[in-house]
């Protein structure tokens, strides 16, 4: 196809412009060179994926969840696989805020790329907690509030689906911290959009969705659950179509930009997600199968954008609706 | 790029995968892992890559072997693999078993497919002629790795559950029969009740060692901590089976949880 | 495996019993010769599917689902593709209640396994309507009160999420209907035992779950949507970790039998679903791709309840817990 | 039990697809199709089984032919399938073209793909020396299909959008440019347009006929409604285009909307 048209390409690889910029509702914008971030939890805090390739190429690269004391996770198994995607139960194992701080945020001035915390509570007053003690720490871009992880017992979940505790923690968050605010939605709830809407009045500077779908899986053999923790989230192409239909939902009726995830795989996927309305994306459980996928990714939507002669990568968000 | 050279079943429903690479990015050590792409083309079920220890290796043929038992749908695909095949790998990951424990006396212990990691490990301590401990459930299960380790030219002994060879009964049973001379080193690698079994006996008396422990992986390249293994020194500081592990020093993980 | 341990097997292939009883709240229960229910909208009247096997060898057979009126459906394309599921909005076409007991019910008369009727509505009136037309009707041992469904506009959806609503219509139905009464519950809701719970005290004498997740696909050359209706419903394998979790966190809130369903595709899903705690299972997008596919998973149940030596398939139900 | 006998590149990401089949329920008819499940083993990824027309048939060498385009990701792993390789078919489906249209003045046009089932087609139709008129894009494209009339012994002609064969144009250019002698019954099979442009000059002609429409099924057996056709006698009376059709009479079903 792109072969056939040669001649009339107008666009090369040269011209191409992927940068993106998430505006912010108040405070400064945050620009992305092309769309990829990393999404948490599934990259770990970057250095075994630098083994495999420059992850500076990335958008931004997004930290394993912190909560304010260490936490050691959940028991194993804490991994099952399902048709085409796979449920986890990690329960947010991190070294706590301080030794986030401490040992963790160093490491990560050798990036170059924009990098985002991703902060969990067990209560609203974790969130301040954890967003205070990032405040104004050079290393972050931003934070990513995750109110959304359906790991932790009375936690995350309970939050993420009732509108008015998303505005209280993000309204609260938005007071202390003065860098990029990303709120993290949970899709196991009846209407998104009223979460999402709750983060913008709030004062969150974009939303992301989907965190994982709760789900199980049971060992016919040992008629017992997979995961010692029964539950998990389900993640992977599975999720995808359910993602991508809350982006699509949510378009509209938010004026802040949206991070899409849920299955991004290809490049193909990451325009889905920006068609729908995603201003960027999320990328998840494909690192932990293709660690050089993010690569592939980028070069994939450079074959789109010269295949469809688009210059601006940026003018494409909502373009299906 | 890796292409499959043999595909064959060398027991009952165990295989053994021989495949020419056309170069690796390091040589892989005895302990070590490659983490195996299941589906092929553009499927994406399965999705996860599945962890095979490496059984053999040789630079110069540019030969890398695997031994697995299919036990699931991975595994069962995996055993319908054409010779000619291309195969999507990473490796090899995960810590290596030490292989300074030149003239000293060791015991190299195996149960169920913990034995295919051994003998690439054996292949490398054959100088110190280790002494080898191989346990399954059934006879037939062994044939294969008894014709590998009697090739060796090492000491071995068999022990199976369900027929009596050396003696009936367990890896663990056949292991505690023979340890008249206290060894110096103990390499283990098999279910958890055999690594826990040894583990407890080794520290008892004293007696150095590591287990290579098997743990349900993500990634196993340490970005997901689907394999996070409890350390005993601290219940909150964890350890990766496959970036600090497999292999651990015995007594460094708590095995119950792993 | 079963060869191994041939001499030790006492159950053998004709000890077996399968058989379901699925109890009535008030009424009569309703009694599977095995546990495989067709889900409605996926094997039509029942006809194409009988060119491929006798389909009396099924617990019970569901019919495409049907409305007051005829309804000519959505337009097309109603069907994509994507990883290991399918999205449809088919959008209820159906030849309406009175052509269906003029010229389908009459047809099912050949068969001998029991027939359930699924019903939609676009009011609460549209339910009554078609519980009282169908009162009576000896071709039919009961209904399946579909809440959920998500390609109506203004219609089952918005009943499905609101438990009010259908405790309601559950009630209603129950006054006007005398056979066994199924209310199929949407996943798309944060806490689906609400819904269950609100049918179980409606006089539901089981709940199906579950429908499809709402979700969408983006065809990224045209830049839109794949399905003419934009939005559809989401099935097959990549759902069922979400059904298995709905079913196992059901099982021991509610007192009425749980149909299982979403992904189903061979007998280790039925297994796994009847741990979890469903009494049957429904079998829907598997039988697109495998007109055959009951009989398979049937040979499947047998293995297993012989390599496991379970005389009766009922003792498992819940076996997970 | 579908064997596969070759599967090669005969255009431009053209496939040609032989098989040697045990036994068919049922002989397939021109016009009908077959149902392919593209995931093998046990994958659940792709899912669904994709169409494809009959594009040729043996019965005494029990040979079953199909000619597809490579478009997405269920062609794409089609094409890589190998020769020796087993296949999983349902079929044959669906209504066929009619055949009883001996010794009158057929003709018989497609664009695109549509040009696959013309020629099992064509052949039965031999007999009455039917006129073959076909185009694609480009000539490249027509090649194998233009060798395979040729054999046949029929009158054809061709057309391409980007170069001038015959004529430089699509399908419909080509006939109606040589539509000089009303002809008795039109089949047509390709795009949509064509076969609404055919479609609307044949009714007010008066001319009788038979299109393949081309619609995404589900399941390809009548269970599913998601191949479902407007009638246009009546809006809410639809057709299946996996079992009332994929061939129609002409003016049977509303083309916009299928
Ligand atoms: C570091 C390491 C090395 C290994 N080396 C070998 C070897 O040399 N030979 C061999 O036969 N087996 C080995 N195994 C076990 C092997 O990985 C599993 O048997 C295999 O993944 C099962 O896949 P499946 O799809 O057939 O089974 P399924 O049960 O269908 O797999 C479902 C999921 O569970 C995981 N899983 C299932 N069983 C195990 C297990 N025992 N350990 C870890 N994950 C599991 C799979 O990877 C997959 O993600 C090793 C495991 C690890 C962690
Ligand atoms: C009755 C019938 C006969 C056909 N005969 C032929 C033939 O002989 N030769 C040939 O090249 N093509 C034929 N087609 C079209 C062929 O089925 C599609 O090109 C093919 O399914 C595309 O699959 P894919 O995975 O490569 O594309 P994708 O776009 O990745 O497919 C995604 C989904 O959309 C469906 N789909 C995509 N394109 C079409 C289409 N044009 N029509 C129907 N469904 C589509 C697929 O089946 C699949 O479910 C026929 C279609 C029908 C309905
Ligand atoms: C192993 C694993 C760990 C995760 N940990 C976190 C986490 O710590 N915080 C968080 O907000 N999301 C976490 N997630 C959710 C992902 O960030 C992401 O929202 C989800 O996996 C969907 O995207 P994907 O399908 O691309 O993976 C985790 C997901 C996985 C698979
Ligand atoms: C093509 C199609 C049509 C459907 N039509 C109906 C319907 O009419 N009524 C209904 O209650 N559910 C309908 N469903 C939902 C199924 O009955 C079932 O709940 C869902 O597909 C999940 O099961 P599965 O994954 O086994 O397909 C339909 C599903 C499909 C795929
Ligand atoms: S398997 Fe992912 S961290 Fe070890
Ligand atoms: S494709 Fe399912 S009814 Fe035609």
């Amino acid at each position: 196809m792109a072969a056939k048209n040669s001649e009339k390409l107008k666009t090369s690889e040269n011209d191409l412009n992927m940068s993106i910029k998430l505006k912010s509702q108040i405070k400064a914008d945050l620009i992305l060179k092309n769309p990829l971030i990393t999404a948490s939890g599934t990259c770990g805090n970057g250095k075994a994926l630098a083994d495999f390739y420059d992850i500076n190429q990335l958008g931004a690269f997004t930290t394993k969840g912190i909560t304010v004391e260490a936490q050691p996770g959940n028991q194993s198994p804490r991994i099952a696989e399902t048709a085409a995607g796979i449920i986890n139960s990690i329960g947010l194992e991190n070294p706590g805020i301080d030794n986030f701080i401490k040992k963790v945020l160093p490491e990560t001035k050798n990036y170059s790329l924009p990098i985002l915390a991703n902060i969990s509570g067990y209560s609203q007053a974790d969130f301040l907690t954890l967003a205070s003690k990032l405040e104004k720490r050079k290393e972050l871009a931003g934070i990513e509030v995750n109110l959304s992880c359906p790991n932790i017992k009375g936690g995350g979940m309970v939050f993420g689906t009732a509108p008015e505790k998303v505005y209280q923690i993000t309204k609260k968050v938005r007071e202390i911290y003065s860098g990029y605010i990303i709120v993290k939605l949970t899709p196991n709830i009846t209407d998104i959009t009223e979460t999402a809407l709750a983060a913008e009045k709030g004062g969150a500077d974009a939303v992301a969705m989907i965190n994982t779908l709760s789900a199980m899986k049971i060992d016919i053999d040992q008629q017992k659950p997979v995961l010692a923790n029964t539950f998990g989230g389900l993640s992977g192409p599975a999720v995808k179509p359910v993602a991508v239909k809350m982006v699509y939902q949510s378009y509209k009726k938010l004026s802040i930009p949206i991070l899409g995830l849920g299955g991004v795989s290809s490049g193909r996927d990451v325009i889905e997600f920006m068609l729908a309305g995603a201003a960027a994306v999320e990328i998840g459980t494909i690192n932990m199968i293709e660690p050089t996928a993010g690569l592939r990714i980028i070069a994939e939507i450079k074959e789109y954008l010269i295949k469809h002669q688009i210059k601006n990568l940026s003018t494409i968000i909502g373009a299906a609706h | 790029m890796f292409r499959v050279i043999a595909n064959k079943e060398v027991g009952p429903n165990i295989f053994q995968l021989v495949l020419k690479f056309d170069n690796l990015k390091q040589v892989p050590q005895p302990g070590q892992f490659f983490n195996l792409k299941i589906s092929q083309n553009e499927s994406l079920d399965p999705l996860l890559r599945r962890p095979l220890s490496v059984f053999d290796f040789e630079a110069t043929e540019k030969r890398l072997e695997f031994v697995y038992r299919v036990v699931g749908k991975g595994t069962r695909i995996l055993a319908r693999t054409k010779v000619g095949n291309k195969l999507d790998l990473i490796g090899p990951l995960g810590n290596p078993f030490s292989l300074a424990q030149k003239d000293k006396e060791l015991n190299l212990i195996g149960g169920g497919m913990g034995i295919a990691p051994l003998y690439y490990l054996a292949k490398k301590l054959k100088a110190s002629q280790p002494k080898v401990y191989l346990g399954t459930a059934s006879k037939a299960e062994l044939k294969f790795f008894e014709s590998k380790f009697k090739h060796l030219g090492l000491e071995y002994q068999l022990a199976a559950v369900e027929e009596k060879l050396d003696i009936k009964g367990t890896a663990l049973d056949l292991w505690l029969t023979n340890l008249q001379k206290k060894p110096d080193f103990v390499y283990c690698c098999g279910p958890e009740k055999l690594l826990a079994a040894v583990e407890k006996h080794c520290l008892e008396k004293n007696i150095a060692g590591e287990i290579s422990v098997e743990k349900r992986m993500g990634c196993g390249i340490g970005v997901c901590l689907s394999c996070s293994c409890q350390t005993k020194l601290d219940e909150n500081k964890n350890k990766r089976a496959c970036v600090e592990g497999p292999v651990f020093a015995m007594g460094e993980v708590v095995l119950s949880g792993c």
